[in-house]
């Protein structure tokens, strides 16, 4: 299921959520998660950017995605008291800001073309008063500032920007894009699933090496289990899970829903 | 005639000036409190709109300035050439309705609303004297709260920042409901 | 009510444009012919003066110019010379302190270490005479160097930059060639 959007025309990712939400016209409360995480996922594989600050952005999101995804393919927890929270709903919330700020900005252009269209004058000053200028009084204007205290505020600038310079990050060289393909990824995990038979969900992903890979591992994950190709078990909660490959043979992405 | 007199000066001193002049100084200038000063400015408010002048008084956050009715505009473009305002994109526009409802603001905190940094449409915007620094903010770091200027309220046609376009509860519900219309839509085909 | 407009519009053009307007010009843009255009101001002129506005129309050798009335002079001395309140905000602090610790130093470098654009405060602090323009970099585009005044020095009771715990006159010079440098460099990527 690949969609058609402009490549790069989105602000960020709130802004191409709504879009997809938009677009498969579906309600911002009830949000088919599912739907809506797959599509964004093929539009940010579809990303050109070599942008990687707003690469980044998308893929945060990207994570926010799937991890309520997850949480829906989970049955709820058995609680009484506590009302369960809709694993949406923060992003829900978010979304509804961001809309709302979309349609002030709306209402603020209008009110900018109408100001527009009141002009002013140059001030028109005789030079004689224009060339007056008072004195300012220096001293008066430093008041009770020290020297010191000017000393202070220049040290507390240069450490906030010693703070700025990342120690990890600043080491890094360059940082290159790699292209994860989810179709092949798909294909992977169901390789390493017959070779193995019952393996755990940890090494699987312990065996990824980036966090997109990861990512898609997980997704394919999900698939397979959606589609009744593996079986998956937990001792208990935060054990590793173990994951057992059901089918003899590999199906192909097209033939799954993705 | 003391009135005439004392709205002739002020007239004078705004179309001097030219820029937004402030309630007090005005005040100073002609001898008189502030509060009658203001009540003087209104009533001349008044006075120009009924008297359907091509100027009129604007008031930007208890500051006032002269300028041309909107009507005017398209007689004056016909013989003098009005240099454009920046065009704001749709970007600089969503980062300033977050900064003129939520200031003071930090950039992270703008950056957590957009999902997106916002270091350009920041910096671009105290370009355009539309936001400015406030000050900063008293936690660890201490990062510079944003704000918008006079110029922002001019260059929107606001008096104050009260005169902003309000987002009423019943149009979140609007936003809701249309969600909802949509989504009957898809279910009836 | 056709008149009430077109007098609007002639305000409104001799507002803006604020120098002397050509007839010709005026008639163009209200659509009129010159001799009707001419009545019109003529009427607007007299009834400015009935009104004891502050403001008048004049007529220069077929031209027409809105300006204050000259009984109004006084009232505008008056309020250019009401002083202004200064402070020394948050912002202004800073950034005289960046000034005074790495002088001399161009607003790009201020800005950099700010990390927003400063022009607004570095206008406001030569304002107060609290620094001035050293003279500018070597490089291209030139940037002004900005330092500390005299006056600056000598409310803090300091004889000279010497005084300042990191920067002394030698020093400056050196100052002077790394910012150079570091900037050349910059340039060369």
């Amino acid at each position: 299921m690949s969609i058609s959007v402009k490549l790069e025309a989105f602000e960020g990712p709130l802004d191409l959520l709504l879009h997809l939400i938009d677009k498969n016209k579906v309600n911002i409360y009830d949000i088919p998660i599912v739907v809506i995480t797959e599509q964004y996922l093929d539009y940010i594989k579809q990303m050109e950017t070599k942008n990687l600050e707003i690469m980044s952005e998308f893929l945060v999101m990207a994570a926010t995605l799937v991890n309520i995804k997850s949480k829906m393919l989970l049955p709820a927890p058995e609680t009484e008291e506590e009302e369960v929270v809709d694993p949406r709903q923060e992003l829900v919330e978010r979304l509804l800001e961001y809309k709302m700020y979309k349609y002030i900005s709306e209402e603020l252009k209008d009110k900018q073309m109408d100001a527009s269209r009141a002009l002013y004058k140059t001030p028109s000053i005789p030079q004689e008063i224009a060339d007056y200028r008072e004195d300012v009084n220096v001293e008066e204007l430093l008041g009770d500032l020290t020297l010191a205290r000017l000393h202070d505020i220049f040290k507390s600038i240069v450490k906030k920007q010693a703070d700025k310079i990342d120690p990890i990050r600043s080491k890094f060289g360059k940082i290159e894009k790699e292209d994860v393909n989810l179709t092949a990824k798909f294909t992977q995990v169901q390789e390493y699933g017959l070779k193995y038979r019952r393996f755990s969900f940890r090494n699987l992903l312990e065996a990824q090496m980036s966090k997109m890979e990861v990512i898609v591992t997980f997704l394919s994950i999900l698939e397979l289990i959606k589609i009744g190709r593996i079986q998956i078990e937990q001792e208990g909660l935060f054990d590793d899970i173990i994951i057992t490959y059901l089918a003899d043979d590999i199906v192909q992405m097209e033939e799954a829903s993705f | 005639m003391e009135i005439k007199l004392i709205e002739a000066q002020i007239e004078a001193i705004l179309f001097t000036i030219g820029e937004a002049v402030e309630l007090e100084r005005i005040a100073g200038a002609i001898d008189h409190d502030e509060e009658t000063t203001r009540k003087l400015i209104h009533n001349m408010m008044d006075r120009y709109e009924e008297e359907e002048r091509g100027i009129h008084i604007i008031e930007l956050d208890g500051a006032f300035q002269l300028c041309t009715k909107s009507e005017m505009y398209e007689t004056i473009i016909k013989i003098t050439h009005i240099p454009k305002k920046h065009v704001l994109t749709d970007v600089l526009l969503e980062t300033l309705s977050i900064i003129a409802y939520k200031q003071p603001i930090t950039k992270l905190q703008i950056e957590q609303i957009r999902g997106v940094k916002s270091d350009h449409a920041v910096n671009k915007l105290v370009e355009y004297n539309l936001i400015c620094e406030l000050g900063r903010m008293d936690v660890p770091g201490r990062p510079i709260l944003f704000g918008t200027t006079e110029e922002f309220l001019r260059s929107f046609g606001l008096q104050s920042l009260d005169a902003l376009p309000i987002v009423n509860p019943e149009k979140v519900e609007d936003f809701k409901l249309e969600a909802e219309e949509e989504m009957q839509l898809k279910l009836d085909i």
